[in-house]
């Protein structure tokens, strides 16, 4: 199997999906001839012609309102918006029109579309190319969020998300592209083939949506993560020295109840780790449903490590970030309350 | 430099108010005939006159005349009125209903019939329709059963759409007719994209979409213009100028500056400007776009210039904000009457079988909405088992929506 | 002082502010001659001349997009959106923009604008006249966001929104605009004059934005609510006989801690009741607060009743809407435990 | 009825790609001189003819000619000469910055410095600016401290925006320049609401916008010339098209189906297509538009027609979707170059001249640079205060965001 970064491995979804399925087609701004700015769509238009992966005006909202036509007609789009921070002037076709059309046809007509979208931050991109806005999504019903954190699953969840009959979302850490990230920012980052998630294979498989991953098991404490936060979170514990469970969602919505029930019954405690800022993040749902279904087991508060309640700021790139030491000391404050 | 008069913010204003008498005697109407058909393969550099000028057939003696007349047969011309009278039937007695509390809401489309009726015969059935919530004659001309219309705006447990939408959301994957939506606009571009699909796959179904004069202020309009021209979609964008958006009159959509179909040569598409209460001046203008759509030569905008005859809806009440006889005094008159007049005219019709075909049409209705009513009006409890309301929302039901369910005891 | 229901109270802050301040201007689909499909902007044209209230475009991301320009010169403009849920078209102006200039300028450009929305179900408006999306503002830095229940609050909160040099969404609960809804729809609604807060002074004062009122004082439980939840809460509590503390949080951001941290510290359980879906509502927001701040004191899993994850469906209005019902239930269910 | 030729989509390709020998040979170009001058009180629809010209002033020799000649003085030519010239290097030092890793990002406006600079000078001083991110010149030309930038770009403790922006958004109130958004067009209907304003207050200051051919495409394009266009606002809507967007040619902006100025008929407003290449041409449709927004005549809407000469950004590498010397072939030339050639052909400016002013940027440019990296560039840990970060969310901090700060520890 080769090894494949984030990219390859995206690629290689799509490049399986268009062999397998002529109703799969990519479009979005740069996403044709060039091959989108981070390179994902790089060959398709090569392999499977110009109306297959193209070029789209820029504009969002027509991306994504011209994909649910194409999705009601029949097609499987699978369309880019070039930056997560960049997808609100298409916000009304995905929370008016592509959450709402199966419900409100009764199920005649559906929208098994896929918005790609590079999130997050740690890569010096200021206010408007670091953000991370999942939690906008995970509110909308008939919607689904997916954000991987490797290679396995990018190219696993990517093919599910294009077979998924619903629309979905799927938000790709732009900063773990090329290798992940424990962000220790002063020191080097190892390119994804050291890593065992970047042996892809090459065909078709999947990794389920709404399943998460338990990527590392413990028993002091729980850490709820997903993108390149699972990568922050496992350097915060294994720097800490805390036996921490952590768990990679992988889907946001629907989100895995049951493994995560099942470690913070276990731990009796979670850390809450996400780029976004604090409030109204998905780190509320996570710590609400937490505390909904777990409270008898619960040994200290559920602590939530975030991005702050300001934009993303350009020279405090470090400062933002939460990285390990943020969520380390989060762990070691939740271990030692009580 | 600086030229020191003190600027000032003009906000335009219609020319009539409640207790004026209307006025349109600044409308300039060029004669019915008078506008020449181009060649579906024109280039829309070469068609830059079209949407400021009107295409009209019916004339005002009720003849069809110059190079638009489409030549219908007078079946299917008697056939068209008679849709137009059940459309105009139908919303009578669903406005109805909802005064009567049957139901919560309701839109006419009196004074409108032609843009719906006539687009139909020109178009295939297969073709896909994303009409806007005014369009309800798309699905009378194609057959669409009046009982499932009506179960539908009474949200009972035959709504097709399972209670889930407000009335006159229909939706009917059967009969071509996009599901409404309650956001304006967002199904111009869904349009588009739709006939992006059909291009790409090399069918031969295109698309047509409906908006409103205010609804091209939406960014939605500016994305289906933009996506059509540029991937030349085999799709035809129809704006009903029917004058007001609920109390606005056109000009606060801008079209006291430019015409609405003038909009179209900002994006390289023919803007053909088309006499919405003609029946037949809509059916060739129709037929043309979409001859045009078929031979891949793209889309065309059409604005459809009419009059909005009554209430935008049941919570409205236009007396607040335009003279109550303004309908009668518009100068393209009402389209049941201008076909009604040109069949009488063509010696296809009469006065005497132009009410046997209202009595039919009234009869049609009332059996329907018997039948309707009998099976439940809205607030009667008669809606689809509370356990639906949790379906649908996904193809398959997710965990959270199961125990959302559970926890609602059903 | 006149006995005020909830338009009258608005229209009356509004014609307060246009008097007093030559900067104030409103305008809004249909919110000019005609003044508002709800009424609220009603006679403002007439008093003030025409280019002091007026009718715009369909065009919510243009008025929300001029509005900004407006107060970046330095105007205070407060526009209509006709109902919250047409806000979306405009939501990239408001998330990209209104709530980030201040900061990416560093002070020197600010937005001093108030967009107005009636949001909120239990009137029949199916899923495009009945959505609630007041968390899709509270995760975003750099917006108030504001929501009254009773008319004298409604005034004063809006002339603090107007006066307020930070953009604020300010929802108008729809359902209460006549009178208070207890959310027993089989019982005839009591017009606002026979409610205190009708009382509503005819001149100038405020409501500050940030502070929350306890509007039942209680010891056994606290209801955090909005809007016209508030009305549904003290329907169950008053039903339930549980000597509930009903808190009406006025401001979601920023949001009164004070107030609630106090309160659940001295109840030890909490409810939370919105109309909007469940996940990622700013119900989890508020959860996760509660428990962060009041762990220690919690003696039951904290509460939410909420609409339900599906679009919001014409004909199950009282199926979806949270009604004092389940409300009640809830509340009991959190007395019971333990 | 139906047309059996299946459907195909069409997806627009641009005329070269890499390795492809450049050629322009399509484009028709009018005489320079040869557009007439309309006068600023003309109805838009007198002007149709305008969004399918191209207004130049400067010919092939370098001669000023015809009706848009705006006759400026030399030293206000040699001024304007010594802006472009002073842009060019900046941009050139910048973009060597981040080359050398002393900051994260930049954009040059290389081969579009007409522009910025000539609009500048045909606006007041307090007129408002709301820019996209590749008119630097703007604020260069009104003589805002380039050190002031420079710190802006090294995101140190001296940036203005206190490193909260990427490099090159710049902010200044003082200027009249509005903050930058990362997010494309969303100034130019937020220009029309300053516009607005202005005219609501009776004030005599206009407003001028700028976003690029691609960025057409978005619907803030649409509201901008919808609101415009109905309240008669005194607000420049500038296209700059420079013919790329990131990678994508102006084809997929729709460029090949009608021109950008020809959006601005739809809307009834001025459509102006300029050489965006000729300071005198730009300068002269600038002037004439703040004359019209000045007399209460509102918006006009103009298409600078360039070349973006270099990348998009550092992010960019244009080799690998269009041909190399793509920029050498523009036939409009280079901006400094053309006004140079005029200089020089009216006696007024010599190629010494032009070296020592060139000389003189470059050390303007390499002084104020030198202080601003002695102040700091980014990484090296100069920036402000960390407890800025929380400031200027609101104007207030609530209790959230000064917990957030005590919890960093700042
Ligand atoms: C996005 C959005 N904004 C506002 C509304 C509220 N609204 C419903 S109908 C209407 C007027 C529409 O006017 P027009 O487009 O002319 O269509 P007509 O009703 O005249 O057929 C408005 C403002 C809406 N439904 N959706
Ligand atoms: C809303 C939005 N979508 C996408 C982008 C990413 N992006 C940045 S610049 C650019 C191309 C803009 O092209 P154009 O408008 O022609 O301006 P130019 O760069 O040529 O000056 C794109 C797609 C963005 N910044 N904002
Ligand atoms: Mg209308
Ligand atoms: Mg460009």
């Amino acid at each position: 199997m080769p090894a494949m970064n984030m990219i390859q491995a995206l690629n290689s979804a799509l490049d399986v999906m268009m062999a397998k399925d002529p109703n799969v087609l990519a479009y979005g701004e740069d996403a044709g001839y060039f091959g989108g700015v981070f390179r994902v769509t790089d060959g398709l238009q090569k392999k499977y012609g110009l109306t297959r992966a193209f070029d789209s005006p820029i504009s969002e909202g027509g991306i994504i309102a011209t994909a649910i036509g194409m999705g009601v007609y029949g097609l499987r789009p699978v369309v880019e918006v070039q930056f997560a921070d960049y997808i609100y002037p298409g916000y009304d076709q995905i929370v008016s029109e592509a959450s709402k059309i199966r419900y409100r046809s009764a199920g005649e007509f559906f929208v098994p579309i896929t918005i790609r979208t590079p999130y997050g931050g740690g890569i010096f991109g200021g206010q408007t190319h670091s953000q991370s806005p999942e939690s906008l999504f995970t509110h909308i019903a008939g919607i689904k969020t997916v954000i991987p954190s490797n290679p396995y699953d990018a190219k696993g969840l990517l093919i599910s998300a294009i077979e998924d009959d619903d629309p979905v979302v799927f938000f790709e850490p732009k900063r773990i592209y090329n290798g992940p990230f424990s962000g220790h920012h002063d020191q080097p980052v190892l390119p994804w083939a050291k890593h065992p998630a970047s042996d892809v294979p090459e065909g078709h498989y999947t990794v389920p949506l709404g399943k998460a991953a338990v990527v590392r098991p413990g028993n002091d404490l729980t850490v709820l993560a997903y993108g390149t936060m699972v990568h922050v979170s496992l350097a915060a514990a294994a720097e800490s020295g805390i036996d921490a469970e952590v768990i990679d969602l992988r889907t946001l919505v629907p989100v895995d109840i049951d493994t995560i029930v099942e470690s913070v019954k276990k731990t009796g405690r979670c850390v809450i780790v996400h780029e976004a800022p604090r409030t109204s993040g998905y780190g509320a749902e996570l710590c609400a449903l937490v505390q909904e279904n777990c409270f008898w087991h619960l040994e200290a508060p559920i602590a939530r490590v975030t991005g702050f309640d300001t934009p993303y700021p350009h020279a405090f790139e470090w400062h933002y970030f939460p990285g390990p030491k943020r969520v380390g000391e989060a762990m070691k404050r939740t271990m030692e309350t009580r | 430099m600086k030229n020191r008069i003190p600027l000032s913010l003009r906000v335009p204003e219609p020319k009539c108010r409640p207790g004026d008498k209307p006025d349109f005697s600044a409308l300039k109407l060029p004669e019915a005939g008078s506008v020449p058909r181009p060649e579906i393969s024109a280039h829309a550099r070469e068609l830059l006159e079209y949407p400021f000028t009107l295409i009209r057939v019916l004339d005002a003696k009720g003849r069809a005349v110059g190079p638009w007349n489409p030549k219908l047969e007078p079946e299917t011309l008697r056939r068209g009125l008679k849709h137009m009278l059940l459309v105009r039937v139908y919303d009578d007695r669903m406005y109805r209903a909802q005064r009567q509390g049957k139901t919560s809401f309701y839109m006419k489309s009196t004074g409108e019939e032609a843009v719906a009726i006539a687009a139909a015969y020109a178009l295939e059935r297969d073709d896909m329709c994303f009409p806007s919530y005014r369009q309800q004659g798309l699905l009378i001309a194609r057959g669409y059963p009046l009982i499932d219309m009506m179960n539908q705006v009474y949200s009972n447990v035959k709504d097709p759409v399972k209670g889930r939408q407000l009335p006159i959301m229909y939706s009917s994957k059967e009969y071509n007719f996009f599901t409404i939506s309650g956001n304006l606009g967002t199904q111009f571009p869904q349009a588009v994209g739709w006939a992006m699909a059909s291009a790409y796959k090399g069918d031969d179904r295109i698309a047509a979409s409906w908006i409103g004069d205010g609804t091209t202020a939406e960014g939605d309009f500016h994305y289906a213009m933009t996506f059509a021209s540029v991937y030349r979609a085999p799709v035809i964008l129809n704006v009903v100028n029917n004058q007001w958006a609920i109390s606005c009159f056109q000009g606060i959509a801008g079209g006291n500056e430019a015409t609405f179909a003038s909009k179209a040569i900002g994006y390289g598409l023919p803007g053909l400007r088309v006499d919405g209460n003609d029946f037949l001046a809509v059916y060739a203008a129709t037929q043309w776009a979409a001859a045009r759509a078929r031979a891949n030569f793209g889309a065309t905008m059409i604005e459809l210039y009419t009059y909005r005859a009554e209430a935008h809806s049941t919570s409205d009440d236009p007396s607040r904000y335009r003279p109550a006889d303004e309908a009668k005094a518009w100068p393209l008159g009402d389209p049941v009457e201008r076909l009604k007049q040109h069949l009488i005219a063509i010696g296809e019709w009469s006065e005497e079988q132009h009410q046997a075909a209202l009595a039919e049409a009234q009869e049609q209705v009332r059996a329907a909405n018997k039948e309707a009513e009998a099976v439940g009006v809205l607030g009667q409890g008669n809606i689809p088992s509370v356990k639906t309301m949790f379906e649908d929302v996904y193809k398959d039901m997710p965990w959270h929506l199961r125990r959302q369910r559970q926890e609602t005891g059903v």
